[in-house]
């Protein structure tokens, strides 16, 4: 099958998944059987069917420059069209796998809190993994957007799930956020986009995305943009995609802490907030270009601005006691992270390969650690009822599956190796110690990058091992003797075991991890500043 | 008889609309006005397929020359708001057979069915004319009949007594604004007719003759159309006129009525003054985008605030339409086809919405948000078809209501005016308010007792509302046929007079 | 207006005066291409007869006079008769109103009656047709009112 | 010259006069006296401009029927109009005098009146006077381009030189130019008559007996809800007024054959009602 055609039926999976759920509605067991299926087919689809393809050594003379898979054409600059590329794989990758992980724990979440509406649950999943793979194959980024706000809408029903007016308000904050930031930003930046790059109906890229960023090739063909122009709209990109969280449009993310378990592991490991950052990547890499952002040499307030979020959400994480809200807010701080990450590309020359691969392991690295702390989260609220971080003392021992991938994902999240996270890490160090013009000398912004990752990492361990801690260290309260519990059930401890396995088996087993982002890497045009000013 | 098309569009109508008051009680009516409105429709396919391949056509009644007699003079943009009006006026048609016996005491329902077909008729008389004075006589038809039509209420409201009588006041105002602009321009062209007037208006301008009476004519066809369009801040008559009027009336009114008074003011901006004087020389596109773009949001204010379902789709209307008009107020090709396009687009979502609306007022006798609460398991349908125009209505991509929006963006950037672009996007955001409100107590909401027992609005009903969205779906996935429509039209309005030099 | 009916002078006098506004009226419409005058004025002139007798004689004499459903078909029928001398035109192969065509052309005849002939023909018809629907909607508006105030 | 200057003159006077006192005058039944006087005047005032069939229509029209038929309304509304609240509204003052301030200012680049070179006497329309314009021949029409080619070359004349030239000539010009070149036109004005009276129908006949047995069946299924009367927001729409005491027309009562039938005496009584008010906001645009 052609590769651009695979996108088709990685999304085609979901979708069908949904219709099945949506029919066996009536038979749970039937029902669950579907997602699991559906989950697992996806998977295989993505990593046996997709993959091999894009790392093929001629992806970015070959297969990249076939034409994307055209679904809808609408009007010029505006078709559903699909393409497949190293970074969208990653993306796409991540969230089928931890789909799957994610379903297993759901059945087990969902049943072993009785919930309702369980039908419109997995329903919602589905569609929303339909929209994950919409966003991870687009091709231009009228598609992304479209299917950035599926995503959201269909996300809503899961945040507001529990149906209480507190839910409902929650949710609303949710979506009001996030529609309100894609469209008065992320849409106003598009349609920009579109005018001030000439647009498909003059013959040039218009809004699909272009090796090297839209932007380059804009003006490498003798376009003329103002420089003021192109900062604008990056402001108007990176504050539009509310989904990567950077502050101060972070809100919505502890807000959505209202919803079951499941849905959170969702929104912060396998798709939302992933969606954000994997998109602020995109723009940077096939919209503006790197080498673009370079030359107007006025984004270091991102590498700022992420600093500021990594160090602040981790202080407020630290006096966080609900569990959840405490884990929120790390993930505010570990987005950042890969917005950095960004940044730090869009000081172009050596810089912005590497630390493009950053963003790309960490959002791997970081989701499978996310997923892991969301699992055991919920694990223990599945069996002890407990959400706050004081209630937890010696909860070790009653619960040492859960608590240990706690404490492996703890440590990723820190960067400790033998951990997915010190990889990512390391990458992003040494992105920021390259010096972007290969003469060895750093800029100020770089240093400040550099001092914030140190920084963070002694933050992070500050508000994750004291919960460690906390659980094997202490005796058991009072209170908690007497209400004897066990292990959560099974479904759960399998799926938080795997992930937590998943999470050190990557930093052994990086091969196809490093591959992609390595992939990526080669995909970086050889001139990457054109003096198109 | 093909080249009869253009005459039989309108007269076919009249005689029809008159020959009702003869066809007496039943469904004879409704059965008659569906085959006239049918064919209508088949009329307009045809004779926008012979304009979009010929260019325009003219027809000239008692074989007078255009500059004596009357002439209709159909081009591109004509040529597709006629389209437009006649495909609503087949749909809600065939919708009104059950919804109007509902609603409408059934010993009156022939002359219920003659002021229907005489409103067609005078909306499609106005927009296929090409004799300034002509548009006046048939305003006046559509006008009375649609006063007529809204008062006699849903289930005879007395509130529509009041909504009609402000319409009447109000709509007789911005008519006889009308005439007195026609008569001035009369008075200094020495002609009545749309291709000589924008001719000899041209010369006047240009040796700067008549300049003030041309400005006043200017300013009092200006004020009279946009009441007539219901453009901020002289909308008032339009909500409650929508809300209190019966089901299929909204249905036919909000989709039509409004759009045909655009493609007036774009005839007469664009097509008989020239966009060199409209914006040249009076620099309406300022007013035109500050009352547009203030009524944008206040209108979405307003709308996020009722708690009647067909008073929110009403007041959405009104900001709808301020859309359409900054796209055409930015005087460039994109703004214009995003009008174009939109007007299409608007009526297919609303007509549909409001014949969704029309199908719970048959089930459950009103359209209030507590009617509507918990409807999404009792008529999936009909709320499906809801939820899909309500997508519309915010602009969401792949629906009909992104295109417009997304062209007159474009316009507005290539205009230079980035903070119109974002008030078009705050107005979506209110849109995104209002309608997930609605949408929220559908699928969200618990049923009240009243509705527990509502079931599915019958499958003709339920039919016509999903013709209409589900052309607004297709228009916003495969739009390059109706894009390519209106940038035609654009094309012909921005060259002065519809193509015809 | 019920002791409207007990005035002698009054009902005496209408009864004379109302076949001279009649005449008049039918005077008005006809010779509309000559004089002054035409459908509008010709048709309000013979409502008023009718209203005059309906406000000395009362409702229900005029209703005998002039049933109302016979005059809101009348109504409908003036304008159909209008719209038909159209119509007819079209179908005699004219334009939509070309009188010329009223009387169908010779044989072979690019236009047809250019004489004017015909034209006097179809105004004549359509102002009838003006006529009779101003006339019959005026009685209408006016029993309309009446009813109400009655029920 | 003079003559005719002073006569306007003079009317013009009386007209202002009758129409302030028309505005004034609280007593409808002479306000409906004042009216027909007014529209007399006017006939006059037309006569006058030598524009005769105007002038007929205003006598018969104005001064003849409307007369009866607003007197037929009086015996609804009766004659008292109720005192206003606010005697002098002053941003209607405001728009009115600015409009009537454009519409005069408008006329300042006018030609004069009977001027005859103004452009509607030598444009088209002498020819028109004249009745000396030929038809389009048939196979000619269908297409812009043979009329725009019409237009460049002034209108007829080509036509005028046609061999098929048309000599229909009615005496009349007035009934000409309504009943021939424009009688489209007059088609549709005859149906705006038409509709007028149909509209009259539909909402003013009583209801017949089955129809109210329908419409008492089908009220079981009205919602209360939907006869509450609701109130809107006053800053929006300040003109709506709650449009009965509340509770008057309560669901139970709107079951009831009696309710239905006095519900359509209510709405003949609902207009009068609201309509001062309603016209005072219309004055204000």
């Amino acid at each position: 099958m052609d590769l651009h055609t695979y996108s088709v039926v990685a999304m085609a999976i979901p979708l069908l998944g949904a219709a099945a759920i949506l029919a066996f509605g009536r038979w749970p067991n039937l029902r669950e059987g579907a997602t699991l299926l559906t989950a697992a087919a996806l998977l295989a689809v993505v990593s046996c069917g997709i993959a091999p393809l894009v790392l093929v050594d001629g992806f970015w003379t070959g297969a990249w420059e076939a034409p994307a898979f055209e679904l809808i054409h609408m009007v010029p600059d505006l078709a559903l069209s699909f393409k497949i590329e190293p970074l969208g794989l990653v993306y796409a990758l991540v969230a089928s796998s931890l789909w799957l992980m994610n379903s297993v724990y759901a059945i087990g979440y969902m049943r072993g809190n009785k919930e309702e509406h369980q039908t419109r649950f997995y329903l919602c999943f589905a569609v929303a993994m339909f929209s994950v793979m919409g966003i991870a194959f687009a091709s231009n980024m009228f598609t992304l957007f479209v299917f950035y706000e599926v995503l959201t809408l269909s996300t809503f029903p899961l945040v507001s799930h529990k149906g209480t007016p507190h839910a409902v308000r929650s949710a609303s904050t949710y979506l009001g956020i996030l529609v309100f930031t894609s469209v008065c930003l992320l849409l106003v930046g598009v349609i920009a986009t579109a005018v001030v790059t000439g647009g498909a109906e003059n013959g040039y890229a218009g809004l699909d995305f272009t090796r090297g960023g839209v932007f380059l090739n804009y003006l490498n063909e003798g376009g003329d943009v103002a420089k003021g122009i192109v900062g604008l709209l990056f402001i108007l990109y990176i504050y539009g995609i509310g989904k990567a969280a950077l502050m101060p449009s972070h809100r919505w993310l502890p807000a959505a802490m209202v919803a079951p378990t499941p849905v959170s592991a969702f929104l912060h490991a396998v798709a939302v907030v992933k969606a954000g950052v994997f998109s602020v990547l995109k723009i940077t890499v096939y919209i503006f270009g790197t080498g673009t952002l370079a030359a107007i040499s006025g984004t270091d307030w991102l590498i700022y601005m992420a600093g500021f979020t990594i160090v602040v959400a981790s202080f407020i994480a630290m006096f966080q006691d609900n569990l959840k809200r405490r884990l929120a807010y790390s993930t505010i701080s570990q987005l950042s992270y890969i917005i950095m990450a960004a940044g730090l590309a869009t000081l172009g020359g050596a810089v912005a390969p590497i630390a493009i691969m950053a963003g790309g392991m960490h959002i791997i690295a970081h989701a499978f650690g996310k997923i892991t702390l969301f699992f055991a989260a919920g694990s223990i609220y599945t069996a002890a009822h407990k959400t706050d971080v004081s209630q937890l003392d010696g909860i070790g021992r009653r619960m040492p599956w859960t608590m240990a991938a706690f404490a492996i994902a703890s440590l990723s999240m820190i960067g400790v190796p033998p951990t997915a996270g010190f990889l990512s890490k390391w990458y992003l160090l040494s992105g920021a110690l390259t010096s972007a013009d290969g003469g060895g000398t750093l800029s100020t912004v770089q240093w400040y990058a550099v001092v914030v990752i140190f920084l963070s990492t002694v933050l992070n361990a500050g508000y994750f091992l004291p919960i460690v801690h906390r659980a094997f260290f202490r005796p058991l309260s009072a209170d908690a003797e007497a209400h004897p519990h066990g292990e959560a059930p099974k479904p759960i401890v399998l799926a938080l075991c795997c992930t937590a396995v998943g999470t050190v088996a990557l930093f052994f087993c990086s091969d196809l991890a490093v591959a992609l982002v390595e992939q990526l890497q080669a995909g970086f045009p050889s001139s990457l500043v054109n003096g198109g000013f | 008889m093909i080249d009869s098309i253009p005459a039989l569009m309108v007269v076919l109508p009249l005689m029809a609309g008159v020959i009702t008051v003869f066809t007496g009680k039943g469904d004879k009516p409704w059965a008659w006005a569906t085959a006239i409105t049918g064919i209508v429709f088949a009329m307009s396919i045809a004779l926008l397929a012979e304009v979009t391949a010929h260019g325009p056509v003219t027809y000239n009644f008692g074989n007078w020359p255009s500059q004596y007699g009357i002439a209709y003079t159909i081009d591109a943009m004509n040529g597709f708001v006629l389209f437009v009006v006649s495909l609503i006026a087949a749909v809600t048609t065939y919708y009104s057979r059950l919804s109007v016996k509902d609603e409408i005491p059934n010993d009156r329902l022939h002359i219920f069915y003659a002021l229907w077909l005489l409103t067609i008729c005078g909306l499609l008389g106005i927009t296929i004319t090409g004799d300034t004075f002509n548009v006046y006589v048939l305003l006046e038809i559509s006008s009375l009949t649609l006063y007529a039509l809204i008062a006699m209420g849903y289930r005879r409201d007395r509130r529509a007594l009041t909504a009609s009588l402000r319409y009447v006041i109000l709509g007789s105002v911005g008519a006889s604004f009308l005439l007195l602009g026609i008569g001035y321009l009369m008075m200094i062209t020495g002609t009545l007719n749309m291709v000589d007037m924008h001719d000899r208006l041209q010369v006047l301008i240009h040796n700067d003759e008549y300049s003030r009476t041309i400005m006043v004519a200017y300013a009092f066809l200006l004020v009279g159309l946009s009441l007539k369009l219901a453009l901020f801040p002289l909308h008032m008559w339009l909500p409650n006129a929508y809300t209190y009027a019966p089901s299929a009336v909204t249905g036919l009114v909000a989709a039509t009525a409004t759009k045909v008074a655009v493609y007036m003011t774009i005839r007469f901006l664009f097509g008989i003054f020239g966009r060199d004087f409209s914006f040249g020389a009076v620099e309406s596109s300022d007013v035109l985008l500050t009352c547009a773009g203030l009524g944008v949001l206040y209108t979405g204010i307003q709308a996020a605030r009722q708690n009647n379902v067909k008073s929110v789709l009403a007041w959405s209307s009104l900001g709808q339409i301020g859309y359409i008009v900054i796209g055409f107020s930015l005087n460039n090709e994109n703004g214009l086809t995003g009008s174009v396009v939109h007007i299409l687009n608007h009526a297919l979502i609303k007509g549909g919405m409001f014949l969704a609306l029309g199908c719970v007022a048959y089930r459950l006798g009103g359209t209030r948000l507590t009617h509507l609460k918990g409807l999404g398991r009792k008529m999936p349908w009909t709320m499906a078809a809801f939820t899909a125009g309500g997508l519309g209505l915010i602009g969401f991509p792949l629906t009909g209501g992104f295109i417009g929006k997304w062209y007159i963006g474009l316009g507005a950037l290539d205009a230079g005016n980035w903070l119109i672009l974002v008030v078009i996007m705050l107005g979506s955001l209110l849109a995104v308010i209002y309608v997930f409100r609605v949408v929220y107590a559908i699928y969200f909401g618990e049923a009240e007792p009243d509705s527990v027992h509502a079931t599915e609005a019958p499958a003709s009903m339920v039919v016509c509302t999903w013709i209409l969205i589900g052309m607004s779906l297709v228009c916003g996935l495969w739009s390059e046929w109706s894009v390519d429509l209106a940038a035609n039209a654009a094309k012909a309005m921005l060259a002065g007079f519809g193509g015809a030099h | 207006m019920k002791n409207m009916e007990d005035q002698v002078v009054l009902r005496v006098f209408s009864k004379i005066m109302i076949p001279f506004i009649i005449i008049f009226g039918f005077y008005v419409i006809t010779h509309g291409e000559l004089g002054p005058g035409g459908g509008f004025q010709g048709g309000v002139i013979l409502a008023s007869a009718f209203i005059l007798y309906g406000l000395v004689f009362g409702k229900d004499q005029l209703a005998e006079a002039a049933p109302p459903r016979v005059v809101e078909g009348l109504a409908a029928f003036g304008v159909l008769l209008y719209s038909g001398v159209g119509a007819w035109c079209l179908l005699a192969g004219g334009n939509f109103l070309d009188y010329s065509y009223i009387i169908p052309p010779a044989e072979g005849a690019v236009i047809p009656h250019l004489d004017g002939g015909a034209e006097i023909w179809g105004m004549i018809l359509v102002e009838y047709g003006v006529g009779i629907t101003v006339c019959t909607v005026m009685i209408t508006v006016y029993n309309m009112i009446t009813e109400e105030a009655e029920a | 010259m003079l003559n005719l200057l002073v006569i306007d003159g003079v009317l013009l006077f009386l007209v202002t006069i009758t129409a302030l006192a028309v505005i004034e005058m609280r007593n409808l039944f002479a306000v409906t006296m004042l009216t027909g006087v007014y529209s007399l005047l006017m006939a006059a005032v037309w006569t006058n401009m030598h524009a005769v069939d105007v002038a007929f229509t205003e006598a018969a029209v104005g001064a003849g029927i409307s007369t009866i038929l607003i007197l037929g309304t009086l015996v609804h509304v009766g004659v008292k109009e109720r005192r206003r609240e606010k005697s002098l509204n002053l941003s209607a003052l405001l728009i009115v005098t600015l409009t009537g301030g454009a519409l005069i200012y408008g006329t300042l680049d006018m030609p004069a009146f009977g001027d005859p070179e103004a452009p509607v006497q030598t444009h088209r329309f002498q020819k028109l006077f004249d009745q000396n314009v030929g038809k389009v021949p048939v196979t000619d029409t269908h297409h812009v381009e043979a009329v725009a080619h019409g237009a460049e070359q002034h209108g007829g004349e080509q036509h005028g030189a046609h061999e098929d030239e048309f000599h229909g000539h009615v005496y009349n010009t007035v009934t000409s130019l309504l009943a021939d070149y424009r009688s489209f036109d007059t088609m549709f004005e005859t149906a705006v008559i038409l509709s007028a009276g149909l509209s009259m129908i539909m909402l003013l006949r009583r209801r017949s007996d089955e129809e109210i047995e329908a419409a008492t069946q089908r009220t079981e299924r009205v919602d209360p809800d939907t006869i509450k009367t609701e109130r809107m927001d006053p800053k929006t729409t300040q003109t709506v007024r709650v449009d009965s005491p509340p509770g008057s027309d309560s669901s139970g009562a709107d079951k009831k054959l009696a309710a239905e039938i006095a519900e359509a005496v209510d709405s003949a009584e609902q207009i009068q009602h609201d309509a001062p008010e309603e016209t005072d906001k219309g004055d204000q645009v």
